[in-house]
């Protein structure tokens, strides 16, 4: 198992210079000027502009430079939100992205469990249809309409019934909460379609039948041994899904407001800000190859089969 | 190793129809590398079954794919009718090789493409290499089922319809439709219920006996090898500790380690 | 993250005198010495104060300085003796000259640093090639600062009012260690609020400062932006359900206002939407008539009416708005599209070129409104003229880089004012301005713009303006098509939000909420 | 195919025929496929049009308008002895005219509401600030802007010599739609006509005044094309790589997955963002072709994956080894025994791959990052009308639905074919 970990670990580094490597490469062949600004300035300014970001520097020394920087840990500082590390905008903004990651991923995969086993529950009769119908169309809508649509319905309600609900912003539990669900959609559609199948496989399984013949109580069954497997599958969908709500944010946070890392990222995209766009994504590819880590080593520590294998 | 005396021979020719000199095979490399086959002798005379006995990991199925030019060896020599077998097969060597020995294999299920009809799978040797017309090619195919006990309509059915049994019967189909001169049974019967297994001995006895076949039989059912083999050899740990005529190899074990499967085999004849 | 449970948000608190706003984006920065755009502007306003300042009608009011004095080269100011920054200490002449040089110096790395060329010697000193000490500033003692000028320049002290001229202390600049302004502790205010808050990209809370000098004419006791997004709609949801006091409207969310009956409001923004042409060497658009052509087929009306279609945008064929002081009243007569000229225009440029009109390429940012422009404006050279136009839709920094680097035909631009004064349009079209993207030349022009520097206010100056206008026009220099209006609501107890064309906008300093009034 | 593996997709047509939301989904693809191929054949609309007396026009199959004919809409002739705000000719949706005369007043300030006034501070939308020159006993504004046909509260305030209202005057103006005779093409045959009706949109306009129909069918060929092409060619291509490393296998095979992992961790909207701006756009460039370069270099891993892990497993089937005991060749093995058995996973790929690739071209258009004029996309037109999603709801409406039912349609299909190709339920259920 240490093994496993430690090889596992390498190759998260070289991956991670991998894909810090392929986005400097990608920043630098983005046609257009950074320091480039509404109003033109003088040649001298510019000089000194040039300067002060070492833009001046040939591509190679920017690059073993930025290399330098980024294994102390230090991104420099943002050339549009001037006056600011990247590391602090990274500081300020993932705990809002994670956040909202986690609440959505909490609704995605309780939600996942309840729909997906009560369809599973239910096979082939209505309410199993009704679920599959509503996961597919949620599947169907792309985010931003459906947050737009969202956010009108709340409207209405508070019109309609002199309710506060929150429409946008940061900061209160309640706020949180419908962006959240809008963000977690699609996931639990696929997370509750995941479900629902593995649930049926469980549900045919022998040790079920066994554990049945044995006279386990009904409760016990389900939450001990159709449950308990049934997850499993899903549970190894985490890491990607992980992947997906925390990048995926953008559009939440552009319709309500959420001061997020990955609003961040699209802004510094479109105003060249080459250092927030090389942190933003150094950081989020590394949590990325965390994440995955750390579910492949939770999925071992759950299924030993995987450690024997790997360990051989 | 003990010379191999005062045996019963069976079969039309008393020739060696295999030859095996002193194969050596390793897997891995370097400081890695293990040794599967040390230095392996091993004879098999036109018209006999020969049981290759062990536990498992002893180097049996290494053996018999390395014969069969599933896998390439380290050093030694095969020789086949006294032809020697090139260390590495090509497409073309192996197609040379199909009319003189095909093999049968442990699960019968995966030896057989799930999306192939039972046609598609009988069909295929005689595709590859055959100057018989499709409507003999057809032909030949339902007789080989008819063989096996099984209906002519199978034929457009897909393995997964059908039971263990009758999947080894037409995994034997499918290898002795070019009536090859050596058949491998590798381990065929250790995925089978027990009833089938017996089943599918007679069937190869029965089978030797029409077709005047060579087997090599690799398992570890001593029993059954008693009432199947001619001769026996044991393999430990990638050599043959000892060979010779079934029942003596049985009765009276020599080396330490055939004593020890022998006494350890639950139901001894 | 502190979190506050099912908090209520209201837009305005009569009690507490607290208003409720949102922001389009996050200040980029605070910094007044290297701020540029109009959100930090937005809050420097309200925290920082220049020597001058904005009263009603654009007329200059004294900010720290309580008196001044100008003429010719040599300007003096005398600061307020109550003047102080937020932790006590007054600000002195000394704050200022230390602004000034530390914008100069190139580590600083100032956009801005050439507002400040009009200084005697600036523009050497910024160049390196001269000492900071020889700049044309001298603060004689605390309360006096004098400044002597490169040549007379009559729009000097509306330059005062900039942020680039905002004081700056010494002490508390170096103690930051090249992060001043990151955070609302790494500031020090001489303003109406001090910012005593800053979440970044989520919040921000400013607070009456007590030691601003004209802190009893400060109504508002805090100013808090609890939201920040520039999606219209969010922000009229935001303002319709009360969690903000103040919102611009856009042409999708007008009608909605309108069946809300809102107090809807206007405003004119002081910026000049115009159309570039390419005059480099190998550009058809060199070519007089082909311009004559173009600008012929162009119906503002409809552009403005139907396509912009954003209430409150003009259309105009003036480059100088008519707000600007020191201008001869013109009518602003909208030309109606005149195809039969237009055509004749273009054979005539076809003989001159030798050959078809080539493909033409159009270079706008991606803001849906651009794009509507362009799409319009290719259907009408397409249909009128037979000239086939390609939209190039560049995200900000790629737009830019083509259009200093010449990769156009035509473009869209926008031009705002940074100073009160014709001066600040008038200079955009000097063969020399980094910002004539187009590379357009006239002698006589540069020499006009380098008279009206110099003179003085009066008639000579405004013939200068006029002489401008004409030459722009025949020469068909640029094609000015719009100005851009803003519309807006606010709540209705809210008062005196005054809106200004340069630096920060709206003004909120003197803004008062009046509890009589029933909403 | 040959016919042995046409034995299975005989089968695999067979489920799907009996799978009636597969079949629906199969069907509903064709539909939109036709639409978007066929569409402007069966609608010869020009989806460029611009149609700027019909701007965000709600579905209609024919609107009667007035013709009018050419005139100076700037011009006005006001009547003599008008004593209130009156209209200086009928009014229609391209200009209304008003007029009124001048008192005492310093200034006039004119707003324009779509509900009755109820005061001062509800006069609706400031269209402007008028001061009388000395020359003329009346006052006139044209109002062009952005007009309905609908009824409209015009209101006059009179301002003194502050700024400050004196009082207000309101008028209700009908204003009927209206056509510049010069739109019409075939206004000729039918001269003078005073009414005339025209051409039906059957799903709206949209902010120009262009045919929504038309632009959908458009806009559906570059969804549909990112849509199609985009996974046909990274599936095509991962699915090479993950054989030719699966099939190959040790040292070549550590190090083509080694490679495909990276670009696996690549964060992939972060990426596509990132290559969709890199590939820069050319003038008149529609942006297609960076976005599918985009999709390409970061989407082939999976499938590579899949298909690597399959063509390893299957390479050790003994199957495989039969087969090659009968002297098969690499190639006949591929082909025979591999191909059938990884096809089905990777058809399966590629029917969600696609609702994918039509989600991430919205997305990109969402940001604005997506198609350029005059190319347009169902993402595009959805970001378009979603700024009017309360006024004008057909803006988004259509372009979403559209989208949706090709997303829907791809789910749909591709459950089918999973459990059509998966061959223990198909015998079970046989």
């Amino acid at each position: 198992m240490l093994n496993y970990t430690l090889k596992r670990m390498a190759t998260g580094l070289i991956t991670i210079w991998f894909i810090a490597s392929a986005t400097f490469l990608a920043m630098h062949m983005v046609p257009g000027d950074p320091l480039a600004d509404d109003k033109a300035v003088p040649p001298e300014i510019r000089a000194a502009l040039l300067e002060y970001y070492g833009l001046d520097q040939p591509l190679s020394v920017q690059y073993l430079r930025f290399f330098n920087n980024m294994l102390h840990g230090d991104f420099g500082l943002s050339f549009t939100q001037k006056n600011r590390a990247v590391n602090d905008i990274i500081r300020a903004h993932f705990p809002v992205s994670a956040m909202l990651g986690c609440v959505a991923l909490l609704f995605a995969a309780g939600g996942a469990m309840v729909w997906g086993a009560f369809a599973a529950r239910f096979h082939r009769r209505w309410p199993d249809y009704l679920v599959m119908a509503i996961v597919v169309a949620s599947i169907s809508v792309p985010g931003f309409v459906f947050a737009a649509l969202a956010q009108i319905a709340v409207l209405h309600i508070n019109q309609r019934f002199g309710t506060q609900f929150p429409l946008a912003g940061w900061g209160t539990l309640q706020q949180m909460l419908l962006p959240a669900l809008v963000l977690g959609l699609g996931t639990m559609a696929y997370m509750t379609r995941l479900m629902r199948s593995s649930m049926l496989d469980v549900q045919q399984a022998q040790y079920i039948r066994t554990a049945r013949a044995k006279g386990l109580s009904p409760a016990r069954i389900f939450w001990v041994h159709k449950l308990r497997n049934a997850v499993l599958p899903v549970l190894s969908t985490l890491g990607p899904a992980i992947a997906a709500i925390t990048t995926g944010g953008f559009v939440v946070e552009t319709v309500f407001a959420i001061p997020g890392l990955g609003r961040y990222f699209v802004q510094a995209v479109q105003q060249l800000d080459y250092t927030v766009i090389m942190g933003t994504t150094v950081f989020y590819g590394s949590f990325l190859v965390l994440m995955v880590l750390v579910v492949d080593l939770l999925y071992a520590l759950v299924d030993p089969r995987i450690r024997l294998q790997d360990d051989r | 190793m003990r010379p191999v005396v005062g045996c019963t021979i069976r079969g039309t020719h008393m020739n060696k129809l295999l030859r095996i000199e002193k194969l050596v095979k390793h897997f891995g490399h370097g400081k890695k590398a293990v040794t599967v086959l040390n230095h392996v002798d091993l004879d098999i005379h036109a018209g006999e079954i020969v049981g290759l006995a062990g536990e498992s990991g002893s180097g049996k199925s290494t053996l018999a794919r390395c014969i069969a030019g599933l896998h390439s060896y380290d050093s030694g020599a095969v020789y086949f009718q006294d032809a020697l077998l090139p260390k590495k097969f090509s497409a073309v060597d192996f197609c040379q090789q199909a009319k003189k020995l095909q093999m049968i294999f442990q699960d019968p299920l995966s030896s057989l493409n799930p999306r192939l009809t039972i046609g598609d799978i009988l069909l295929e040797p005689l595709r590859l290499n055959s100057d018989l017309s499709a409507e003999m090619q057809e032909q030949l195919a339902i007789q080989w089922l008819q063989r096996m006990s099984l209906k002519s309509s199978d034929l457009s059915r897909y393995p997964h319809s059908f039971s263990g049994g009758q999947l080894q019967r037409i995994g034997i189909a499918r290898a002795l439709i070019r009536q090859p001169q050596l058949l491998i049974c590798d381990e065929p019967i250790s995925a089978l219920d027990v009833s089938v297994q017996a089943q599918i001995i007679n069937l190869l006895k029965d089978l030797r006996d029409e077709l005047g076949l060579t087997l090599l039989f690799i398992g570890h059912d001593l029993a059954m090898m008693r009432y199947l083999c001619d001769r026996v050899a044991v393999m430990h740990q990638g050599e043959i500790v000892e060979q010779g005529c079934t029942t003596d190899v049985l009765e009276h074990p020599q080396h330490a380690y055939t004593r020890k499967l022998v006494n350890s085999s639950p139901i001894f004849l | 993250m502190p979190f506050q449970a099912w908090a209520v948000n209201h837009a305005l608190d009569t009690d507490t005198h607290t208003v409720q706003l949102a922001l389009s984006t996050e200040p980029p920065n605070l910094n007044s010495l290297t701020s540029t755009d109009s959100v930090s502007f937005f809050v420097l306003l309200h925290t920082q104060e220049g020597l001058l300042s904005y009263g009603d009608n654009d007329t200059l009011v004294g900010g720290v300085a309580e008196s001044w004095q100008m003429d010719g080269t040599q300007v003096s100011f005398t600061l307020r003796d109550n003047a102080r920054w937020s932790d006590g200490k007054p600000v002195t002449a000394q704050d200022f000259l230390f602004a000034w040089r530390t914008a100069l110096d190139r580590a600083t790395a100032s956009n801005y640093a050439f507002i400040l060329y009009p200084i005697k010697n600036a523009e050497k000193v910024h160049r390196g090639e001269l000492p900071p000490t020889a700049l044309g500033v001298y603060a004689d003692d605390d309360r006096h600062l004098r400044i002597e000028l490169e040549q007379p320049t009559a729009y000097f002290l509306s330059l005062t009012t900039f942020a680039t001229y905002y004081p700056l202390r010494e002490d508390f600049y170096r103690k930051q260690q090249g992060r001043y302004a990151a955070d609302a502790d790494k500031l020090l205010y001489n303003g109406a609020f001090i910012l005593s808050q800053w979440t970044h990209g989520a919040s921000l809370v400013m607070e009456k400062n007590p030691q601003y000098w004209n802190a009893a004419n400060t109504k508002l006791n805090s100013i808090r932006i609890p939201h920040i997004t520039n999606d219209a709609n969010t922000l009229f949801n935001l303002f319709q359900s009360s969690e903000i006091a103040f919102t611009e409207l856009s042409r999708e969310t007008l009608p909605q206002a309108l069946q809300q009956r809102l107090y809807i409001q206007s405003f004119l923004n002081g910026m000049l939407n115009y159309m570039e042409f390419n005059f480099r060497e190998e550009s058809p658009l060199r070519n007089h008539a082909l311009r004559e052509a173009i600008s012929l087929v162009i119906d503002r009306q409809s552009l403005v009416n139907k396509v912009i279609a954003a209430p409150g945008t003009r259309p105009t064929a003036h480059f100088f708005p008519a707000w600007l002081p020191g201008l001869a009243p013109t009518a602003n007569a909208i030309p109606a599209p005149d195809i039969g000229r237009a055509i004749t225009a273009l054979h005539t440029a076809e003989k001159e070129l030798g050959m078809q009109v080539p493909p033409l390429t159009l270079l706008i940012y991606d803001t849906p409104s651009a794009v509507r422009q362009a799409e319009y404006l290719q259907r009408v050279l397409q249909q009128t003229l037979g000239i086939q136009l390609i939209i190039d839709k560049q995200i900000f920094k790629q737009k830019l880089a083509k259009l200093n680097s010449g990769d156009f035909d035509l473009a869209l631009s926008a031009w705002g004012p940074d100073y009160n004064d014709p001066m600040t349009f008038a200079d955009l079209l000097v063969s020399s301005n980094a910002n004539n993207h187009g590379r357009y030349r006239n002698e006589k022009y540069d020499n006009l713009v380098m008279q009206a520097a110099t003179l003085p206010p009066g008639a000579a100056r405004t013939d200068t303006f006029a002489a401008m206008q004409t030459i722009i026009q025949q020469d068909i220099a640029v094609l000015p098509l719009t100005e851009p209006g803003i519309i807006y609501v606010q709540n209705r107890q809210l008062q005196n939000v005054k809106r200004s064309r340069f630096g920060g906008d709206p003004d909120f300093r003197h803004a008062y909420i009046d509890g009589q009034h029933v909403p | 195919m040959d016919e042995q593996t046409g034995n299975l997709w005989r089968d695999v047509r067979h489920d799907i025929a009996h799978n009636p939301s597969a079949m629906a989904g199969f069907i509903l693809m064709l539909l939109l496929v036709m639409f978007c191929v066929t569409g402007k054949y069966v609608w010869p609309v020009d989806p460029a049009a611009l149609d700027l007396t019909q701007i965000s026009q709600p579905p209609h199959l024919g609107l009667k308008t007035l013709v009018i004919y050419p005139h100076d809409t700037q011009k006005i002739t006001a009547p003599d002895n008008i004593h209130s705000l009156q209209l200086a000719e009928p009014a229609h949706t391209e200009a209304v005219k008003l007029v009124w005369p001048i008192n005492d007043a310093r200034s006039f300030a004119l707003y324009r509401h779509t509900l009755p006034p109820s005061g001062l501070q509800d006069l609706g939308l400031p269209l402007g600030i008028l001061s009388p020159t000395t020359s003329s006993l009346t006052l006139g504004y044209v109002d062009q802007l952005l007009l309905e046909n609908r009824r409209y509260f015009y209101s006059l305030v009179s301002l003194d010599n502050n700024g400050k209202p004196l009082g207000y005057q309101t008028l209700a103006v009908d204003v009927a739609h209206a056509t510049p005779a010069e739109n019409l093409r075939d206004i000729k045959n039918i001269a003078q006509t005073p009414v005339y009706e025209l051409p039906a949109h059957p799903f709206g306009t949209d902010k120009l005044g262009r045919d929504l129909l038309a632009r959908l069918i458009e806009g559906g060929r570059t969804s549909l094309f990112i849509g199609f092409v985009a996974p046909l060619l990274y599936v095509l291509f991962g699915s090479l790589y993950g054989a030719m490393a699966g099939y190959r296998g040790g040292r070549i095979d550590t190090a083509m997955m080694a490679f495909a992992d990276f670009v696996i961790a690549l964060p992939f909207l972060l990426f596509v963002i990132l290559l969709r701006i890199a590939f820069g756009l050319g003038a008149g460039d529609s942006g297609i072709h960076a976005l599918l370069f985009a999709l390409l270099l970061l989407s082939w891993p999976n499938s590579a994956r899949l298909v690597r892990a399959q063509v390893l497993q299957l390479r050790n089937m003994a199957y495989v080894d039969a087969a090659r005991l009968q002297g098969a060749s690499s190639f006949y093995i591929v082909w025979r025994h591999m191909l059938p058995n990884v096809l089905p996973s990777i058809l399966v790929t590629l029917s969600f791959a696609v609702p994918a690739a039509i989600f991430t071209e919205a997305f990109l258009s969402f940001i604005g990052l997506g198609v350029v004029p005059p190319a347009s996309s169902w993402g595009s037109m959805c970001n378009e009308g979603l700024s009017t999603l309360l006024t004008h709801p057909h803006e988004l409406l259509f372009p979403a639905a559209f989208i949706s039912l090709t997303v829907l349609s791809f789910n749909l299909f591709g459950d089918g074919l999973r459990d059509a190709l998966d061959v223990q339920t198909r015998e079970a259920r046989q």
